[in-house]
């Protein structure tokens, strides 16, 4: 193992292409798929796919939740066996019968699931497997140098070797993931949704290194639900849809709509629906705001204040870390507020558990679904009735006739209502999550980065679920991380950081007024283009920050 | 271990080893006392000495179950496997001296041995640790209590010897069993084995997924902790001079050793855990016993003791608060000292 | 084992091959040895059982003479049995006599838990820690335990072994009744002489390997065979719903016409399990354990209870008390050992009244302070 | 509930959303938990052939009457199991009730009632105390109820000096050894068969009720229950309770079957656990059904017999015990793996474990 320790030596020079010989001009695809087929149980999953991915080529994969593009990149990575096709690696058939196969012979994959140790440190985590010896001993010093040379040749100047993953935050917590795949030192790197978890500035960082591996010659494949990436990275887009390709083409040619179309296979009229008018039949709007929030705070959080009418959707914005989960797990009960006041349509209520906040109707759709929303191994139709059984049994029967009308209307794809979660994808997760909360009629709706990894036609259908809520005079407070989604939807914009509320802005807010009040920071160019624009960012984050790190010294 | 600690965060607690050996250190200051008021003193060379032996054939079990529980198993066959490595050992050394080597090697290749096969079946049959290591433990004792009556065998003087002398009041046994336990820590921390034991205990799909092969740590902590009882084994036939068909179950060191982990701050699902710990757990129980024999209280009473203790040390530990986040604000709302956490993730930003 | 002559190392012999892992119980001498003793007459009054012994080498201990109030130091293999249990309050209430009569001054106890390896350290602990004037041992096994008893004899104080022996004659003496074959002999032949050839008899066992049992298995076997009645044993762990499962399937396949057991310990349940089965119940053997006594008698069943003293815990203390005087001992202490028949089932019934059921009709405690209370609220420190 | 979604004709959705009866019977067959009801047939075969008397109904009810006790700590043992638990007091439990039994009510008819109430009472009391130091103080349950077992036993032991007065008053222990006479084919029904009977019934029907339901998503994962507003320690612990309850109940059963004795009880909990993982209710929950851990049960007593009727020497049952275990569980544990071939995580042994932490921080449940 000790010669992938001396590559990286120079992929400390990671813009520098001629230090690694791997560009080879003009030559054959270094990856190529054919009539990949892959079926779980009867089902199948991805039939007869093929690609081309050239050296130094960014390669989109984009489609729908359960398209199977993770499953096409855990067959290439050797996590799933294919049922037939072919791989040819260099010209060479290769078949990976586990993930160590796959990166020995150069292919490393970011994969969609969290895939770090939280006890371990971050220099372990990337070597984990292959830690650099000496003699029989594992050489410890030599690994934590390495990696932080690896992390330095990356951009990354903060994040130290021995830190332990935990005491990470989620954004760094990815960054690690995307080293580790990169400190493999693989010509073919394969990205699934890397930048789910991540905001602005990260996303600017992943930018950086996607195309300094492109210079180096190294060819990426790269799945996003997030169009904008997609264009502003890739140079050829292969669409997915129920496990065939689509089509492939540069991206040159093609463009929002035109991607959608295909993804999709129908037009879709307007991204994020128009607001729906009232039921005229229900009792005129009282002024007194459904939620208001007055100095609130807690171990996260503080001095909370903000109010939500009726019918009114309100976002929330910020960066990773800014405290915008814990805002809604404290108005949520889950991590209660320890100071302030909370009022639910004028009474006083401070939830402290989220037992407390269910009765009173308020529902959290959370952040992370697996790990959060979902008991995998049980039915959909346990989860969808998870709330009730547990909060109202006394309605369960009566809730019981409903789910599968509820499931028909949000298009739950599914074999049947026995079918375990486990086995259906992202979207069709989330929609199982939205289900269940709905069945308990909520008058406050949090949704905690409700379109996360989710393909178009899902996040369309949480979208209009969300005016159809507003309509019901439901309060909707809305998470995101996806600037455009949030300026889409809200009727306001709160925006958060460091776990203070920064500021609030009138819908149709531009994603620059946001990203200033997120990082305290003057305008600073919008974050498609390169390093100069962040870099002015960071200039003048720094004074600002006092508040904060000022204590740290 | 612990590299929670290491990121000098301001907020981690005590780790939990250092809270196993604040609890070892209270109970021989209660020890002292009490052993004090019944006329004897808790430091003479004599009870040093005997509290010690009381550590060593445990302390070999409890050894290796970390190991095993680190990787998110159990293994419930060790009496079994001690007694048959007596048996093995006392057989084969048939009182002559020179047969002392063969007898060893052979003892600790069957428990190695039986320790590949709970490897493989929880490996490879995807069978859980408790129910392989249950099935096993009870194929052995089958096979031992229709083979053996009684004791077997006889051990030569000279193995004799390691069993019943020591340096100064500490046995030869504990320094045995300490060099184990420094080899293993050798093993867990500086070796990509136990890097892989590690990981695979905290996640198995992280593990795979990073490209680790699941079997070979699994194998090799099962592997190692049979051996571990298999030592356990050949000690007891030193200090009993025969083999004998219940010297394991005899000392019930199947539950003991897992409590023992388990007070040593060890995490029971795995991942997260030390030998150091360990080591101080079976203190605390060879401590407590030894109190408890010298205040002569009635047996019945020393398991409600040991029982009570158990669940009291764990649940020490387990009220610390599990420190993953930094704290941004006091109760008061004043703003905190921020982690690394945070503040770097703002210097990534830039 | 209770039984002084397994002194020859059968662990030597056997490990010489390994086949002989099957190690034989059956010993021929012990045997004839013990068939005997079970008519040999005791010297000494026959209203003090426990301080009977069958004539023999006696050990002078007048060097071992000394004044005043002494320390007994005690290893007890565990009291994890209702005999052991019951055996332990005697002790204890025999132990109160000699204190008032200041022969002895305190006695330091512990116990092993049927752990071998504990009871070692425990010995070892009490001659380094102990500052004891004499030692009581009751092996928790025979062979493991001997190297322990002779660094207790290396002490010079007095060594009082009952129960169970060690492979070594250093103690000062060695208690305990005639033993298992006896047993076995009693047992078995009653049980022959009640049944035909070709009848059948269900073995109740306790555990394999402890060499106390298996010379009562050891010696029935022998008979058994020789008298052509078909036996069949299991072991059970003393616990009765084990029993009666086994008992049950015994019936359902067949009849059954006798019940051997090497420990009274759970005799009800197989009892129960004839009536149960609505079949005749069985010529059986138990032991003087008040649950099958008082069984035996409210069912009327053809039986016999075969006796492994249990006064014989009076006796070490009582050994101590002659030795500090310096009068010699029997160099091994041969006690009485004798069935209770039909006939004298009711005499033992009422002799011991009240008691609860896994208390043992010949504890022999009858004289001491706190009888009967101490016995029947089982009370131990 | 909401108007949101107002779909046409719900019955008819239902009936194309849910698979048929049939066709769920199959699919459940094909899975471990069914799978043990198809040993279990397979085993009593072999035992009849061995010894057909067996299969005559009288000697077959009795047998299932004195299966009962194991089977209903099995069914005890199985919420807490399926709760992601583990009971290793239930075995000291059934002694400190047959103990208990035995030395309180004496002769006395009078007191059976009363000392009944007690032990009922005697057993949640345990199960709470189970149940809280595990939710609460957030100790492993292997810990807290290993303990429980050693202080428990202890107690009881040091209470009546190893052993009991004697049994208890007749009318007590016809519970476990009486039954009702005289019926037609069967000559008598054992009131052990109609407890059991009772009892499986109740726990098959609390399974389908939502805290049965509940109880389950908590096993399976703890943090996305506590965020459903599932009291998720209260849940537990309620399964504790009725682990040691059940164990009340055989050990009540038991001590009609088998008299008093402090041996009764020994090694019951790795008995039942034993059963209820043969029953192919999985090891760190959210898995299995509770009628599958009575017939695990039942697998267990009949090898027994069997291997009794074989005459397979009494020294070798442990070693064939064990083995059946390893194979069956390995057995099972390769059906759920064809059953969710190829993914990469089979999510009730491992979920993203900082995620899973992460909100055991925020909200007091315990993440296994
Ligand atoms: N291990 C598995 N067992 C059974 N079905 C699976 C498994 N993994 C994926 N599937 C199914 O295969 C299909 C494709 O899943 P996949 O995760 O590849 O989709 P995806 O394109 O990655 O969706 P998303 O954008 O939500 O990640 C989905 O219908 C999913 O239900
Ligand atoms: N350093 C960290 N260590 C552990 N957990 C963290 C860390 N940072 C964030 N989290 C968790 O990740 C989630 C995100 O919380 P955070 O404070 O980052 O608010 P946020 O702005 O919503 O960030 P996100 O975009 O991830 O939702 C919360 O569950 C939080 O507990
Ligand atoms: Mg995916
Ligand atoms: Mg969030």
């Amino acid at each position: 193992m000790g010669e992938i320790i001396s590559k990286h030596a120079g992929l400390g020079a990671l813009s520098s292409p001629t230090e690694t010989g791997s560009v080879r001009p003009g030559a054959g695809p270094v990856l190529e798929v054919r009539g990949l087929t892959k079926s779980f149980f009867g089902i199948p999953v991805l039939e007869d796919a093929a690609l081309k991915l050239h050296a130094g080529e960014v390669h989109g994969l984009v489609g729908e939740n359960g398209a199977g593009k993770s499953t096409l990149m855990k067959v290439l990575a050797g996590v799933y066996q294919r049922d037939a096709g072919t791989v040819l690696l260099d010209g060479k058939e290769v078949h990976f019968s586990h993930p160590t196969q796959a990166h020995e012979a150069g292919l490393s994959t970011v994969f969609q699931e969290f895939n770090l140790l939280p006890d371990r440190t971050v220099a372990e985590n990337i070597y984990l497997g292959r830690e650099p010896r000496k003699g029989l001993l594992v050489n410890k010093a030599r690994m934590n140098a390495t990696t932080a040379e690896l992390l330095e040749s990356l951009g990354i100047t903060s994040i130290k070797p021995t830190t332990a993953v935990r005491s990470l935050s989620v954004a760094e917590q990815q960054i690690v993931e995307i080293a580790k795949a990169i400190s493999y030192d693989a010509r073919i790197i394969s990205m699934d949704e890397p930048t789910a978890a991540l905001a602005g500035p990260e996303v600017e960082l992943l930018y950086q290194i996607v195309r300094r591996l492109q210079e180096r010659g190294t060819a990426i494949l790269y799945v996003s639900h997030r169009l904008r990436e997609i264009f502003d990275l890739c140079d050829t887009i292969t669409v997915l849809k129920d496990g065939r390709i689509v089509d492939t083409r540069p991206a040159a040619e093609l463009d929002d709509a035109a991607l959608v179309r295909l993804m999709v296979g129908r037009p879709i009229s307007a991204y994020f629906p128009d607001k729906l008018p009232r039921d005229e039949a229900d009792e005129p709007l009282t002024e007194t705001p459904l939620l208001a929030l007055d100095n609130a705070g807690n171990e996260q959080l503080d001095g909370i204040s903000l109010s939500i009418a009726p019918g009114e959707i309100v976002g929330v914005a910020g960066l990773q870390g800014s405290g915008r989960t814990e805002l809604v797990q404290g108005i949520f009960g889950a991590a209660p507020f320890t100071r302030g006041t909370m009022r639910l349509d004028g009474t006083e209520l401070l939830p402290k558990s989220p037992r407390q906040a269910i009765r009173a109707r308020i529902a959290l759709i959370t952040e992370d679904r697996k790990a959060e929303g979902l008991s995998l191994n049980q039915s959909i139709l346990d989860n969808a009735l998870g709330v009730i059984r547990s909060v109202f049994p006394r309605s369960t029967g009566a809730v019981k006739q409903d789910i599968p009308g509820v499931f028909s209307a949000l298009e739950v794809i599914a074999r049947d209502l026995d079918q375990e979660v486990q086995y259906l994808s992202g979207g069709n997760q989330q929609k199982v999550v939205l289900a269940k909360w709905l069945a308990i009629s909520p008058r406050v709706v949090l949704l905690d980065e409700p379109t996360r990894g989710i393909d178009v036609g899902a996040k369309i259908a949480v979208y209009r679920l969300m005016r159809q809520l507003a309509a019901e005079d439901k309060a909707v407070l809305m998470v995101s991380s996806e600037l455009p989604e949030v300026i889409g939807m809200s009727d306001r914009i709160i925006v958060m950081r460091d776990g203070r509320i920064a500021g609030e802005l009138p819908a149709g807010a531009t994603e620059e007024q946001i990203l200033q009040l997120g990082t305290g920071a003057r305008p600073a160019t919008n974050s498609t283009n390169n390093d100069d624009g962040a870099g002015g960012t960071n200039g003048s984050v720094r004074p600002e920050e006092s508040n904060g790190t000022g204590e740290n010294a | 271990m612990n590299k929670t600690r290491g990121d000098g965060s301001i907020f981690s607690r005590l780790s939990s080893t250092h809270i196993v050996y604040l609890v070892a250190l209270l109970t021989l200051a209660v020890g002292s006392v009490l052993v004090a008021t019944a006329g004897r003193s808790f430091f003479s060379p004599g009870n040093i000495s005997s509290i010690l032996t009381g550590t060593s054939v445990l302390g070999f079990i409890a050894i290796g179950q970390t190991l095993v529980i680190l990787i998110g198993s159990l293994d419930l066959s060790v009496p079994y496997v001690t007694s048959l490595a007596s048996l093995i050992a006392a057989g084969v050394m048939a009182n002559n001296s020179a047969n002392v080597l063969a007898g060893v090697l052979l003892a600790l290749g069957v428990s190695a041995l039986i320790g590949l096969f709970n490897g493989l079946i929880v490996s490879g049959l995807k069978v859980h640790g408790f129910i392989a290591t249950l099935g096993m433990g009870l194929i052995i004792s089958g096979y031992l209590a229709t083979n053996f009556k009684g004791s077997f065998g006889q051990t030569p003087f000279s193995f004799r010897l390691v069993g019943a002398t020591g340096l100064g009041p500490v046995p030869i046994s504990t320094l045995i069993m300490l060099a184990c336990a420094g080899l293993a820590m050798l093993l867990l921390h500086r070796t990509r084995v136990g890097h892989q034991i590690y990981a695979v205990g905290g996640n198995p799909n992280v593990a795979r997924m990073s490209g680790i092969r699941i079997q070979t740590p699994v194998i090799t902590a099962h592997v190692i902790c049979s051996v571990m009882a298999g030592m356990a084994g050949l000690l007891l036939a030193s200090r009993l001079g025969v083999g004998s068909p219940t010297v394991g179950s005899q000392g019930g060191y199947d539950l003991l050793s897992i409590a023992a982990v388990v007070l040593g701050g060890t995490l029971l699902a795995g991942g997260k855990g030390s030998i150091t710990g360990t080591l101080g757990g079976v203190l605390i129980f060879a401590m407590m016993d030894n109190i408890m024999s010298v205040m002569q209280v009635n047996p019945f009473l020393k398991d409600v003791v040991r029982g009570i203790v158990i669940v009291v040390a764990v649940a020490v530990y387990a009220r610390r608060r599990i420190v993953n986040r930094p704290l941004r604000f006091g109760h008061d709302g004043h703003s905190r000292q921020e982690m690394p956490g945070t503040e770097e993730a703002r210097e990534v930003r830039a | 084992t209770t039984d002084p002559s397994v002194t020859e190392d059968p662990a030597g012999s056997a490990a010489a091959s390994p086949e002989a892992t099957e190690q034989e119980w059956f010993d021929q001498a012990l045997y004839d040895e013990q068939f005997e003793q079970r008519t040999a007459d005791f010297v000494g009054d026959p209203e003090k059982p426990y301080l009977q012994y069958i004539a023999g080498e006696m050990k002078d201990t007048s060097d071992l003479a000394v004044e005043g109030a002494q320390k007994v130091c005690f290893a007890n293999a565990s009291i994890s049995n209702p005999w052991r249990q019951t055996g332990w309050i005697t002790m204890n209430q025999q132990l109160k006599v000699l204190q008032d009569s200041g022969v002895i001054s305190e006695m330091e106890t512990r116990d092993a838990k049927d752990n071998d390896n504990t009871q070692i350290a425990d010995i070892d602990y009490f001659i380094k820690e102990g500052n004891c004037d004499a030692f009581i041992i009751s092996p928790n096994s025979t062979a493991a335990l001997t190297p322990a008893v002779e660094r207790a004899c290396d002490t010079g104080k007095p060594v009082v072994v009952f129960d169970r022996g060690v492979e070594t004659d250093c103690a000062t003496t060695f208690i305990h009744p005639i033993g298992g074959f006896a047993w076995g002999i009693d047992s078995a032949t009653f049980l022959s002489e009640r049944l035909q050839e070709g009848d059948k008899v269900v073995a109740l066992r306790i555990l394999p390997g402890v060499d106390v049992l298996e010379h009562r298995w050891a010696a029935a076997e022998k008979i058994f065979t020789e008298n052509g009645i078909e036996a069949t044993d299991y072991f059970t762990g003393a616990d009765p719903t084990e029993i009666k499962k086994i008992i049950s399937d015994e019936l359902a396949t067949g009849d059954v016409q006798g019940i051997w057991m090497d420990a009274g310990d759970g005799a009800v349940a197989a009892i129960e399990a004839f009536e149960d089965a609505g079949k005749d119940l069985p010529v059986m053997t138990g032991e003087d354990e008040m649950s099958f006594l008082r069984k035996w008698k409210e069912t009327g069943i053809d039986a016999l209870a075969p006796v492994y003293s249990n006064f014989q815990w009076r006796t070490p203390l009582l050994a101590l008390e002659k030795i500090f005087k310096g009068e010699e001992v029997p160099a091994e202490w041969v006690l009485p050992q004798e069935p209770i028949p039909a006939d004298e089932l009711d005499q033992w019934l009422e002799l011991n009244e009240g008691m609860p059921d896994g208390h043992y009709a010949k504890f022999g405690g009858e004289d001491l302070p706190g009888y009967p209370e101490v016995w029947q609220e089982r009370q131990m420190p | 509930m909401s108007r949101t979604l107002t779909p046409s004709d719900r019955s008819a959705v239902l009936q194309q959303n849910r698979a048929g009866r049939g066709e769920r019977f199959l699919r459940a067959l094909r899975t471990p938990g069914g799978a043990v009801f198809v040993l279990l047939v397979a085993l009593l075969a072999a035992i009849i052939a061995v010894n057909p008397s067996f299969g005559e109904p009288n000697s077959f009810i009795r047998f299932i009457g004195r299966t009962a006790p194991i089977a209903i700590a099995a069914i005890g043992q199985y919420f807490v199991i399926v709760s992601g638990e583990f009971d290793l007091s239930m075995g000291s439990v059934v002694t400190m009730q047959v103990i208990t039994a035995g030395n309180l009510i004496g002769d006395d008819d009078a007191k059976v009632i009363p000392v009944l109430l007690l032990m009922f009472v005697l057993g949640a009391f345990i199960g709470l105390v189970n149940g809280l130091v595990t939710t609460l103080l957030r100790v492993p349950s292997f810990i807290v109820t290993l303990g429980m077992m050693l202080a428990l036993l202890g107690l009881v032991l040091f209470w009546t000096g190893g052993a009991a007065q004697g049994n208890p008053a007749d009318s007590f222990r016809q519970i476990g050894r009486g039954g009702i006479e005289g019926v037609p084919v069967l000559e008598v029904i054992p009131y052990p068969v109609i407890i059991l009977a009772a009892v499986a019934a109740l726990a098959f029907w609390l399974m389908r009720r939502p805290y049965g339901r509940t109880l389950i998503a908590a096993g399976d994962n703890p943090t996305a229950a506590a965020l459903t507003g599932a009291p998720v320690w209260w849940i537990k612990t309620r399964a504790f309770m009725l682990s040691s309850l059940a164990a009340t109940v055989s050990g009540i059963l038991l001590v009609g079957y088998a008299g008093v004795h402090p041996s009764v009880g020994r090694g019951y909990e790795f008995t039942a656990i034993t059963a209820v993982v043969l029953g192919g209710v999985v090891l760190g929950g959210g898995r299995g059904w509770v009628l599958s851990a009575a017939a695990g049960a039942f697998a267990l007593e009949s090898l027994f017999t069997l291997l009794n009727f074989v005459g397979v020497q009494s020294t070798w049952r442990d070693s064939v015990q064990g083995a059946i275990i390893i194979v069956a569980v390995a057995a099972a544990a390769k059906t759920w793996q064809r059953k969710r071939k190829g993914t990469a995580a089979p999510a009730q042994e491992v979920q993203p474990p900082n995620k899973a932490e992460q909100s055991e921080h925020h909200n007091g449940t315990t993440a296994r």
